[in-house]
């Protein structure tokens, strides 16, 4: 091994650090293309299937429900402020904020799970009747595993705020997992557009 | 005498800093060690091993069939048998061999040309590789018990939908490839994550190893390409599986679907083996010519182009299926323009080559064969590049030639030359030269004599997946030709193997640095210690072993007695953070099996989710969950409330 | 049994090498230029590089940048431009010939719609009048000088139609219909075969093409339009009998008679076909009496079963097919 | 993964050739009178050869469109013959049962096709007339066709626990 000569020394460099400048924000950011890459591909496969079909949704099927994914697509919106709030929190080493937002957050992803179970419902066909219902369920299972994961996700962290040995980095793990929920409930929109808004007005 | 240091986590004299870092970052001895491993080198070795390994079954695979088609009807396969071999080989060639041995080596070689102590998620890389081993294993068992895929690696619907492949073979095709891009997909988040905030301090972008920049660019195709395939295989298997109608016209579906989405991976795929190809001649021929690549911005564009490009030129594979002309016309010149940077990497490197004093070593030989094989196959691949042209070869032995021109010269020529370039590296012996020139020798005349009188198979009309053909075809002797040139092929396959098994017990020790080179991984010692660098280089130049002689500039800080890397910023490299990395763990490993558990019950019944789904979450969660807290130096935060 | 097919029957060795008609001449054309091309690329390549490896060399170790470099810039830009320059015109070549291709074939072409089954071609020429339709399998007839509209269909998977001397190929996918056209030049007898894997006879899914002057295609859609004539002979009317009430009658048709399934090929003028099996054996009695008997140990996999029919039975359904002219 | 693979291994069989010849039941007992209600085969009959063998199966559903069986039975759901994807069976449910109604025939409409399909193809079809009420195993039966959806895939059909029923009243000669 070629001898060294000591240049620098980096030991007071910090050790938890946010955003950008911590490897975990860029490897949430890696999973998050990916996903989103996974959802475009749905999103696509959508509108390519509809050049297949003179009406859409195509005849004999009645048009989504709207009322549960509206209400959905407003959850979705609003579980920001209570994960904005802890996101701010975290940077602020503020635990008790960081605490109270993640368990709002629990909360509201249970929900929203629920919810999900009920959105397939509002389809209003199934996944074998024709190729609309089957890219219509598979965005939505597909969005519902990123659901699913974030859910779990969210509420382990939020037990190991209350129970855990914490050590500051968490915090900003905290942080990287406000991240992944930004862009869990921000894509909802567009999908939910596509999937239950677009058949009625377009 | 050695002085007490003031802080006993950094202990200041070389020998200490030494003892301590290998305390510290060794792998656990014995084959709870080797199932723990988070380390990149050991992961990295069992990536290459496995890979190879399918690469040999591979290429029986391919000995039987050019046994099969060695005369007119031949009897050594049948058509069932023949069918799943020839899937069996296109799908070991490109989703267990050549996409996977590529990101191994990356992921071995990386962080120690970047002066890095690991990837930047250990765990993860793990993970990737135990799910790689387990889709790779699930493929061959199925295999070996008569339900390989028998649709071919593209598996075009409707052949492989459910009415016309009845049975499990096509699931285990759909299923194995999500197995393998999961593995994939994690190596590209590991490696972009480690080439932008792991690099040594001063190693600016525009620093950067002509080979990282390669991975960096591969690693970002398949960040795109690879969810394309993987959510299009899981598409074709709820058709199979719980009958959505993706693809099938009467309800609505569309068989031209599965080929754009396929084709949208399929084509970028052939670029992200070659890439890091294009990475590994780079290195050898700075080394071998003694004097850096000619044209470095040049180069580097070149390979961004490249990854840019190859996103737009999907539509070739479908020039047949009757699409309107003019829009056919726009993938032609798409096609035709990514020859251009292709085209410019290659002049560079024979400039570098004019000006430099070339060594004939061995991984330099297999360069040139490289140059050879690879311009072959690029100017076949303009000319399939014409819609007109393209309409009358494709799907014929034609494009067979072809791509494998393309991919044997431009994946397995520099894949090969690395390796004895690197060898010496990775286990501190040399392998044996004259082997090497043997081996290099018949795989170059075997390839040719193999691949070139495909072309005119092709023009003669022989199409391609056939499992025979009949004698009045004509196409007998040229086919007989091939054969023979696969058994040089298969010898010189042989030889390598035999030269790395005689080398590993035998070969010259090789030294931190035999070749003279001019990047860090030849700064540690061979094989480089668990910590890969005792103190983490400065860099101040593209060459930092040729332009720092003497010693290396180096930071220290680090803590020694914990796993401490050094985390810097995007674009300059400017140290930015200290971040720890795990210990050993079994999780990786548990979640791997999990995930396994989930993939491969699910398509015996629905019901695997339900099983499948809780026991992933499960290790995720043991995996994600603190354990052994270290409390001297992380702060807990305080307990409010 | 040796399966010698047909290099007998082919004139014209199967090979895009040999065009017959104005397509293939076309696109033979832009093949040779670019291969021309190409291969001189390549020979200057590989020049430049044994000349950049082996050169003599002299003076004092190379060093990056300086004076040395400039000819390397002017030689790399220069080779980029070249490279540019030959990529433009081929692409102006192909565009052309591209369009030259799909040009309208005009309003007197001749209609066949082929049908791509698992693993055979059905052959429909139709008309507006449906009692003029004539269908048949894995021969096609058609006039010199005229050009030829194929519309390309399939009913199962993805199968592609390409007889290389007179046309490049297209694929035809089930729910989407394709067509090309081609105008053969010469009169002879031209081999294709299908170009897109579609299952496990893909290799012998062959098919011909005979192309002849036009009076004489005429006469033969003439007589491929007829019903198959009543057996006279004893022996071939029972074996019609054995025909309609042994397993032949749930696949096949035969105009003119109760069996109408469309499963497999229509069987209407078996005899006067050149092939068996899509491509695969000459037509002779042998032949035919050993597809019968066992069609697996030919194509295996293929939809036919083997049948178990007596001596007698069999020879009597021999006679009664080769009636079928 | 091993064992579900390993009871994989006869699902795949691509077998070409068929059965060895004369493996074809020929019962002679079969007769016109035999064939009333109650007089299916014993449950210990002959098993059929291709009820785990996904390939075979999904012939016989080729084959059961391609021969018109779903011009009488239509898709499983009966019209002019019975139903063929509910529990209930009027000549019992076993291969060898279904084997021989297709061969021998039954009266009132069900015609004989012994020497119009060879025996290998009827066993094909039986296997899959099973597939249609759930009886074989799910990783063999077939999934969806290329048509347009009709009926769920055989894939997702639930097991029916066979009935006897016996000629329904609707059906019997006047």
């Amino acid at each position: 091994m070629r001898s060294t000569r000591i240049v620098a020394d980096v030991a007071r460099l910090p050790r938890t650090v946010f955003g950008h400048r911590s490897l975990m924000w860029w490897g949430t950011i890696g999973f998050i293309v990916i996903e989103g890459s996974t959802l475009f591909i749905c999103v696509a496969s959508y509108f390519y299937l509809r050049r297949n079909f003179s009406t859409w949704p195509p005849e004999h099927v009645f048009r989504p429900g709207l009322l549960i994914p509206t209400i959905q697509a407003g959850l979705m919106l609003l579980s920001n402020i209570p994960m904005v709030s802890a996101d701010r929190a975290s940077r602020r080493m503020d635990i008790r904020g960081v605490r109270i937002g993640f368990l709002v957050c629990s909360a509201l992803a249970v929900i929203m799970t629920v919810l999900r179970w009920f959105e397939f419902q509002s389809l209003n066909v199934r996944w074998d009747s024709n190729a609309y219902g089957s890219v219509a369920w598979a965005t939505l299972t597909a969005h519902g595993t990123l659901l699913l994961l974030e859910t779990a996700e969210t509420m382990a962290f939020t037990v190991l705020l209350f129970k855990g040995p914490l050590e500051e980095r968490d915090l900003a793990g905290a942080s990287d997992n406000a991240l992944y929920w930004y862009f869990m409930t921000g894509v909802w929109i567009p999908l939910y557009v596509v999937v239950f808004l677009s058949p009625s007005i377009m | 005498m050695t002085a007490i240091p003031a802080d006993p986590a950094r202990p200041t004299d070389d020998e200490s800093v030494r003892r301590q870092l290998d305390e510290t970052w060794r792998q656990t001895p014995g084959l709870w060690g080797w199932l723990t491993s988070v380390d990149h080198k050991s992961i990295g070795k069992r990536y290459i091993v496995t890979a190879m390994v399918f690469f040999v079954l591979g290429g029986l695979e391919a000995g039987v069939m050019r046994a099969q088609l060695a005369r007119p009807e031949n009897s050594v396969l049948g058509p069932d048998a023949y069918n799943q071999f020839f899937t069996m080989h296109g799908m070991t060639m490109m989703f267990l061999f050549a996409v996977p041995v590529m990101t191994a080596v990356g992921l071995y070689l990386v962080p120690l040309m970047i002066g890095a102590r690991n990837v930047a998620f250990p765990r993860l890389n793990a993970y990737g590789y135990w799910v790689y081993l387990a889709g790779g294993l699930f493929l061959y068992i199925s295999f070996f018990l008569n339900t390989g895929p028998d649709t071919g690696w593209f598996s075009y619907v409707p052949l492989a939908g459910p009415e016309f492949s009845p049975g499990k073979r096509v699931d285990v095709y759909a299923q194995s490839i999500t197995f393998t891009e999961i593995a994939a997909l994690v190596a590209a988040v590991e490696l972009i994550v480690t080439i932008f905030k792991n690099r040594a301090p001063g190693m600016t972008l525009n620093r950067m190893p002509l080979f990282v920049w390669a991975m960096l660019v591969q690693a970002f195709m398949v960040l795109f390409a690879m969810p394309w395939v993987a959510t299009v295989t899981q598409l074709l298997a709820m058709d199979r599986l719980v009958a959505t109608h993706f693809f099938n016209p009467a309800e609505g579906g569309d068989a031209l679907l599965w080929q754009h989405l396929f084709w949208f991976f399929g084509h970028p795929e052939v670029y992200i083996i070659l890439t890091p190809g294009l990475g590994f001649v780079s290195m050898i021929v700075a080394t071998f010519t003694r004097r850096p690549v000619y044209g470095y911005p040049a180069m580097v564009l070149s390979l961004l182009s490249v990854g840019f490009l190859s996103f737009g030129l999907w539509v070739h594979h479908m020039f047949a299926t009757g699409l309107p002309q003019l829009g056919q016309s726009f993938f032609t010149a798409a096609s035709m323009m990514i020859t251009i940077p292709s085209g410019i990497q290659i002049f560079c490197w024979i400039a570098t080559i004019w000006a430099g004093r070339p060594r004939f070593g061995v991984p330099f030989l297999f360069v040139l064969g490289f140059v050879v094989i690879f311009v072959i196959g690029g100017v076949t691949g303009v000319m399939v590049a014409s819609v007109a042209f393209d309409q009358q070869v494709h799907d014929s032995y034609f494009v067979v030639a072809h791509f494998h021109y393309v991919l044997i010269g431009g994946a397995v020529f520099p894949l090969l030359g690395a390796f004895y370039y690197w060898f010496p590296k990775i286990t501190g012996r040399m392998l044996s030269e004259r082997l090497g020139r043997w081996n290099f020798w018949l795989l170059f005349v075997g390839v040719n004599l193999t691949f070139f009188p495909m072309h005119q198979l092709g023009l003669e009309g022989m199409p391609r997946r056939v499992y025979t053909y009949l004698a009045g075809t004509g196409w007998g002797p040229l086919n007989l030709l091939a054969t023979i040139g696969a058994v040089l092929v298969v010898v010189g396959v042989l030889l390598f193997v035999i030269n790395v098994a005689v080398s590993l017990r035998r070969g010259a020790l090789a030294g931190d640095d035999p070749w003279g080179a001019d990047t860090l991984e030849w700064a540690t010692s061979s094989p480089p210690p668990p910590y890969n660098f005792a103190h983490i280089p400065v860099v101040e130049g593209r060459a930092p072993l040729w332009e720092q002689p003497g010693e290396l500039p180096a930071v220290s800080g680090l803590r020694t007695d914990v796993r401490d890397v050094l985390v810097t910023t995007l674009l300059d490299a400017r140290p930015d953070s200290l971040h720890r990395h795990p210990p050993p763990t079994i999780w990786p490993l548990l979640t791997a099996i999990a995930t396994t558990i989930l993939f491969v019950t699910l398509i015996f019944t629905p019901w695997g989710a339900v099983i499948g789904t809780p026991l992933l979450l499960l290790t995720l969660l043991g995996w994600g969950w603190p354990h052994g807290r270290d409390h001297q130096e992380q702060r807990m935060v305080e307990q409010t409330g | 049994m040796p399966l010698t097919l047909a290099s007998t029957l082919v004139q014209q060795a199967h090979a895009s090498l040999n065009p017959a008609s104005p397509q293939v001449r076309l696109v033979d054309r832009l093949g040779t230029a670019m291969f021309v091309t190409a291969a001189v690329v390549c020979l200057l390549v590989f020049a430049a590089l044994l000349w950049a490896a082996l050169r003599r060399r002299s003076g004092a170790e190379p060093v990056a940048g300086g004076r040395q470099e400039r000819p390397m810039k002017t030689a790399v830009l220069l080779a980029t431009g070249v490279t540019t320059v030959i990529l433009f015109v081929f692409l102006i070549f192909d565009v052309s010939v591209g369009r030259s291709i799909t040009t309208n074939p005009g309003n007197d072409a001749l209609q066949i719609r082929v049908t791509g089954h698992q693993w055979w071609w059905e052959v429909q020429y139709r008309d507006s009048l449906p009692k003029n339709w004539a269908t048949t399998a894995n021969e096609i007839h058609v006039p010199v000088g005229r050009p030829v509209v194929f519309e390309l269909r399939s009913t199962d998977v993805i199968h592609s139609f390409w007889p290389p001397n007179l046309s490049p190929k297209r694929d035809q996918i089930p729910g989407n219909e394709n067509s090309l056209w081609f105008q053969a030049d010469s009169a002879g007898v031209y081999r294709g075969q299908c170009a897109e894997f579609c299952g496990h006879q893909h290799a012998k899914m062959a098919f011909l093409v005979v192309a002849e002057p036009a009076d004489q295609f005429e006469g033969w859609l003439a007589r491929q339009r007829d019903t198959a004539q009543t057996p006279t002979d004893s022996r071939a009317r029972r074996g019609k009998d054995v025909f309609m009430s042994a397993s032949c009658v749930m696949c096949h048709a035969i105009s003119g008679t109760s069996a109408g399934s469309r499963i497999g090929p229509d069987l209407t003028h078996l005899a006067s076909r050149r092939t068996l099996a899509a491509g695969t054996l000459p037509n002779t009695r042998e032949n035919l009496t050993g597809w019968i008997v066992d069609p697996q140990a030919i194509k295996p996999g293929v939809k036919m079963p083997p049948n178990q029919l007596s001596g007698p039975e069999l020879l009597a359904l021999v006679a009664y097919l080769e009636t079928l002219k | 993964m091993l064992i579900l693979a390993v009871v994989g291994c006869k699902r795949e069989e691509r077998d070409f050739h068929g059965l060895p010849s004369g493996s074809a039941i020929t019962n002679p007992k079969v007769r016109e009178v035999d064939l009333v209600p109650g007089g299916a085969a014993p449950a210990d009959s002959v098993p059929g050869p291709y009820e785990e063998n996904a390939y075979a199966v999904s012939q016989g559903k080729t084959l059961y469109n391609g021969y018109n069986c779903s011009g009488c039975h239509f898709q499983g759901g009966g019209g002019i013959g019975p139903p063929l994807m509910d529990a209930d069976w009027i000549y019992g449910s076993q291969p060898q049962n279904i084997y021989e109604t297709i061969a021998e025939g039954r009266p009132n409409g069900m015609p004989s096709f012994g020497r119009k399909i060879v025996p290998d193809q009827i066993w094909q079809i039986t296997a899959y007339v099973r597939s249609m009420s759930g009886l074989l195993r799910k990783d063999v039966a077939p999934g969806r066709t290329d048509d347009m959806q009709v009926r769920p895939q055989e894939q997702s059909t639930q097991k029916a626990k066979p009935v006897q029923s016996g000629i329904p009243k609707s059906a019997e000669l006047p």
